[in-house]
């Protein structure tokens, strides 16, 4: 009997580890070969990534596409709870499942709706990422040409991830931390903040994902642009209203409305 | 061949397996992974006379083998599940199921002539919500407002099946029996259980509800055994869910005395995950040399 | 240094940290692995006026992060446990605390009568058990039989505890209420939650009774939510239980309103569990600076 | 301030997985190195055993002690469910966790108590295991002199597990199969009944282990001696009253009065 399941097309795909790189105590990139070609990712697109078919822990978990390398998908991951300590034990050639990729993105800021997008050449882009926020604007950076201002903020110095390699895609970098143990000692919206005192907000596009505290700071700068929302999700396809992002239009959906979301458009209380 | 027919009540499904209320929007998402038509029935997100905002974020939380979630029952409203999500609903070949919920008998009552009005195949009641005129609690805990509410909803609804769906806190087998002798065509069980999860650095509850209802693997022993209270005090069907996750799950909620199941949490983890349940009723009558599905319904040896 | 002393009534107790019943047998077999003494207090496994048999086997089964018993309240009965258990457990420096089963409100009288007089620290009346003379249904689930039940055992019982344990199959809130009326001293819950699993390849029931009590993690959320609302409903302290594997879990009762917690099902995992769960509350009070436990009980910021 | 467990001593390990050793598609021996020396075992005694420290599957599960071999405590498993089937993924190096050995185990067949325990060596020790119940039995062979005679079965010839071994630490082995498709056809039990026709059961001394089934036939086969228990258990040592095995005085524990009761103990409707 033919089974059901056979008739239908979807993007969950079991995918094999390839590698699971250590950068510090509590940051990792994996790097996985779906099973099956995935569409895109864009900038801005995440998976749910499930460490396998036990029942606990039961759902999958969101994590943004960060690039492409080796003929693998690489997620930049921080180790925070349970499902992420597991990942630390993934070795080669064991297998996991992921869906997606999903959510909107980034818009699509070099192609031809660039100038409707707010994306034109004559902006500087800022890219503000606090902490593991870093995952979802990283593939940003390698698009915006190395025209972008990146500010990056972790706690402290010691976290601060792949620093040289962010020069390299950006034009100009801001680190900062809380403990002033690097860069300008603040959040890296604060440092964006300095920074933009006395410019023309006009000049710039804004790109920030980050802690909710972080995104309505990033908001609050007064430049145009975009925030990527990291609201827990249970399903991250839109069924379940569990991801809700407060807007002017009443609650949205992290995962199918966002996580991109325009500046002003969610509401942070 | 296997047969996987049932009815519930004038209700006629191809096969047992639907979506649970509120775990698969109004359809339009998981048409993304699989042709809705392939399943018993679509039971739409619950619909209330007006929009709801629902409660605000964290909404959901995780918990040993379940989540807790707190929704607040957000929806589009009446007027845009009439003018949108049901007419999008019916490019599929599947039954429609409209899920209801009120503050007030009045509202259910409202609902349920509209819906029936509009041609939903079946109309289930969520009777969890907070009764306002009751002081907030649920009409699914107050025996007298129940047996009332089901009854009022009964007179208006003529095309469609009536389902009941019970609360998981209170006596499900005397509400079972109340919701038939009401003149329900079909009692639905378990929704999500009162549930509570606290971060302890924050000292913070995980769902900003505080309360929230749980649901997942962890509440189906409990789910089965609701069933089977219910499904031993009542003649009408008995729908059968909570953490339902495999195909040998939906098997064990028949074995107690479903005669049919939904497919809630399961779909978060994996959108296909209904398909799949069905795929493994299907082996497991083939192993099993099990002809028709309703064979199984309350054949646990006890 | 912290300050890990709770008073239970009458109960003074070194730590927070006991033992659920029947979940530790008397104590004897916990001993091989640890000293009974560095816990707050041992409960007994609950006892009868004459012994039970208890079921038939099987009566465990593994369900998501739980498991179903239905040991069937076997114990050796009154007589042998104060000639042998209750001698042997005092050997070690800990509060031990009986808990009563009963089929009449008689029989509860006179178990909490004889223990009393033999001095146990307290008495965990376990609600739970079917009312023979109210056809089976249980002391817990009858609001007035259960108040007259705990008025006539506070009359018998002069110098241990009494503690109530609440059923969770019923409105906890209302029940610890009238408890507290009724003269306990505390009220301790969850009771496990009755539940029921099937074997899909033999079509029986997973245990023999078919119903069973459902504990472990995933009962968690449901017993922090019951401690929390009964934790609101009365001014007598709480016990809670329902799930605790982890330090973290036992600070999650307290935040929630409990003021001491019980380790059930996470002893079988590991005989050690409840003085790892002790360690686990003494890190956390040292990482969030908080000098006295009882500081935690119904800190939760909703 | 000095945590309270460590003032504690328990047979509860931490334990290295050294092999992992697959005999067939369903079968596998797995060797461990416990971290701390553990008394024993003797057979007959068990271990209680976790995959990991997750809470699904949540309880540990019952297995004899087989052997020592190399440094490591050996135990044969059979894959059934679930922790079974974790277990088959398991890698030399990785740690699980044991609390054992556990339960009062065969009687001392060859030390002084011999001839009180009725193993006087005057006796022939009968030996009978039903499918994976060969683990329990299997250390007694080595200990009975080569003197025993075994009755092993399985459903099927192509299951039966480590006969060459087994041949060499018997006096005798005669195999059963339900299927007829390897020795005797019909179970261990039944190929026992036979073989006693006509002895004078004085003569012996049973030990068996497997399936409900198999104990009751083996206790009605008349020949005084062992049978070894595997009801279900939560706790393994006593506490719960889970492993509840029907007696004339009553249910006893199968973990803490048993495994090992002596025939016409426990009794099997
Ligand atoms: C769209 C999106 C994209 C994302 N992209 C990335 C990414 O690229 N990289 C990345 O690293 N992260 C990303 N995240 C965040 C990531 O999804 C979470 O870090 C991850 O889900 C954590 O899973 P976990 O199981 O490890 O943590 P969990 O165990 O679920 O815990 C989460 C948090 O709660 C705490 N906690 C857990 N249990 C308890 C308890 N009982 N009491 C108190 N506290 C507790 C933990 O310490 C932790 O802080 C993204 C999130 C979203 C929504
Ligand atoms: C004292 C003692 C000693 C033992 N020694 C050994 C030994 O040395 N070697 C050995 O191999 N075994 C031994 N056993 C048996 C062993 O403990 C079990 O095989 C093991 O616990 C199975 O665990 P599991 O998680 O793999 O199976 P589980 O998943 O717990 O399942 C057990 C059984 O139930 C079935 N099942 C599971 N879930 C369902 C469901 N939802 N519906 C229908 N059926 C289901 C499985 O197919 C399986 O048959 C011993 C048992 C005892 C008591
Ligand atoms: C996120 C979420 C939203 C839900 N919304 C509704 C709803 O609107 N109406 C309703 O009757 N039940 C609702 N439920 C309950 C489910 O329909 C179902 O009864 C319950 O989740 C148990 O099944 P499960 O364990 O398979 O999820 C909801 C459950 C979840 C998890
Ligand atoms: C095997 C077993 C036996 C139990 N026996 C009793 C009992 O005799 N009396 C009682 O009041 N509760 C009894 N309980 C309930 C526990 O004391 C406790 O309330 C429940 O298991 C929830 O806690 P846990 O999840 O930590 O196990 C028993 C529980 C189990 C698992
Ligand atoms: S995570 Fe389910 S709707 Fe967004
Ligand atoms: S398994 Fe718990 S008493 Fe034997």
């Amino acid at each position: 009997m033919k089974s059901a399941s056979s008739d239908t097309s979807s993007i969950l795909s079991r995918a094999a580890v390839k590698s699971n790189i250590k950068l510090n105590a509590s940051n990792f990139i994996l790097g996985l070969v779906p099973e099956r070609a995935l569409p895109g990712p864009r900038p801005g697109q995440f998976f749910m990534f499930g460490i396998d078919s036990r029942k606990d822990p039961l759902l999958r978990r969101p994590f943004c596409y960060f690039r492409k390398e080796d003929g693998a998908i690489q997620i930049l991951y921080r180790v925070v709870g349970r499902v992420t300590t597991l990942m630390t034990g993934l070795r080669a050639g064991e297998t996991v499942e992921i869906l997606g990729p999903l959510g909107n993105g980034y818009p699509d800021f070099l192609g031809s709706k660039a100038e409707e997008a707010g994306n034109g050449k004559g902006k500087t882009p800022l890219v503000i990422a606090g902490g593991v926020g870093l995952a979802s604007v990283y593939p940003l950076l390698a698009g915006l040409d190395g025209r972008a201002h990146l500010f990056y903020g972790e706690r402290t110095g010691a976290s601060l991830l792949l620093v040289d390699e962010l020069r390299r895609l950006s034009g100009q970098v801001t680190l900062a931390t809380e403990d002033g143990s690097a860069g300008f000692k603040g959040t890296a919206a604060e440092a964006a903040k300095v920074f933009l005192k006395g410019r023309d907000k006009k000049d710039f596009t804004l790109y920030a994902c980050g802690p909710n505290g972080m995104l309505k700071a990033a908001s609050a700068l007064g430049v145009d642009g975009y925030i990527a929302s990291e609201e827990k999700m249970a399903c991250g396809v839109g069924v379940c209203l569990g991801c809700a992002v407060k807007t002017a239009g009443g609650f949205k959906r992290a995962c199918k409305d966002g996580p991109v979301f325009k500046i002003g458009e969610a509401l942070f209380d | 061949m296997t047969d996987l027919r049932v009815g519930i009540g004038s209700l006629k499904l191809k096969n047992p397996v639907m979506t649970a209320s509120g775990t698969a929007g109004y359809g339009a998402e998981l048409a993304e992974f699989f042709d809705p038509s392939l399943l018993g029935a679509l039971v739409m997100k619950g619909i209330s006379l007006e929009p709801w905002q629902g409660n605000p974020p964290p909404r959901i939380t995780e918990t040993p083998c379940g989540m807790i979630n707190s929704i607040g029952l957000q929806n589009v409203g009446l007027e845009m599940f009439l003018r949108e999500k049901l007419p999008f609903a019916r490019q599929w070949d599947v039954p429609v199921i409209a899920n209801i919920l009120g503050t007030s008998a009045d509202e259910y009552v409202r609902l349920a002539a509209e819906l029936d009005g509009a041609g939903v195949e079946g109309i289930e009641l969520n009777v969890s919500c907070p009764n306002i005129k009751k002081g907030g609690i649920s009409f699914g805990r107050d025996m007298a407002v129940f047996a009332r509410l089901v009854g009022a909803v009964r007179k208006t609804v003529k095309s469609a099946a009536l389902i009941v769906k019970l609360t998981p806190d209170a006596p499900v087998a005397e509400f079972a029996r109340a919701a038939e002798e009401s003149g329900a065509d079909a009692v639905s069980l378990i929704n999500s259980i009162p549930a509570m999860a606290i971060d302890v650095n924050t000292r913070r509850p995980l769902v900003k509800n505080v309360i929230g209802g749980l649901s997942g693997p962890a509440v189906k022993p409990i789910a089965v055994r609701m069933v089977y209270q219910a499904s031993r005090a009542v003649r009408v069907p008995v729908i059968g869910m909570g953490g339902i996750t495999e195909g040998r799950d939906a098997v064990e909620f028949m074995l107690a005395g479903a005669h049919a199941v939904a497919v809630g949490t399961a779909i978060f983890s994996d959108p296909m995950a209904p398909l799949k349940i069905l795929d493994g009723i299907r082996a497991y009558m083939e192993n099993h040399g099990i002809k028709r599905v309703s064979a199984i319904t309350g054949s646990v040896r006890t």
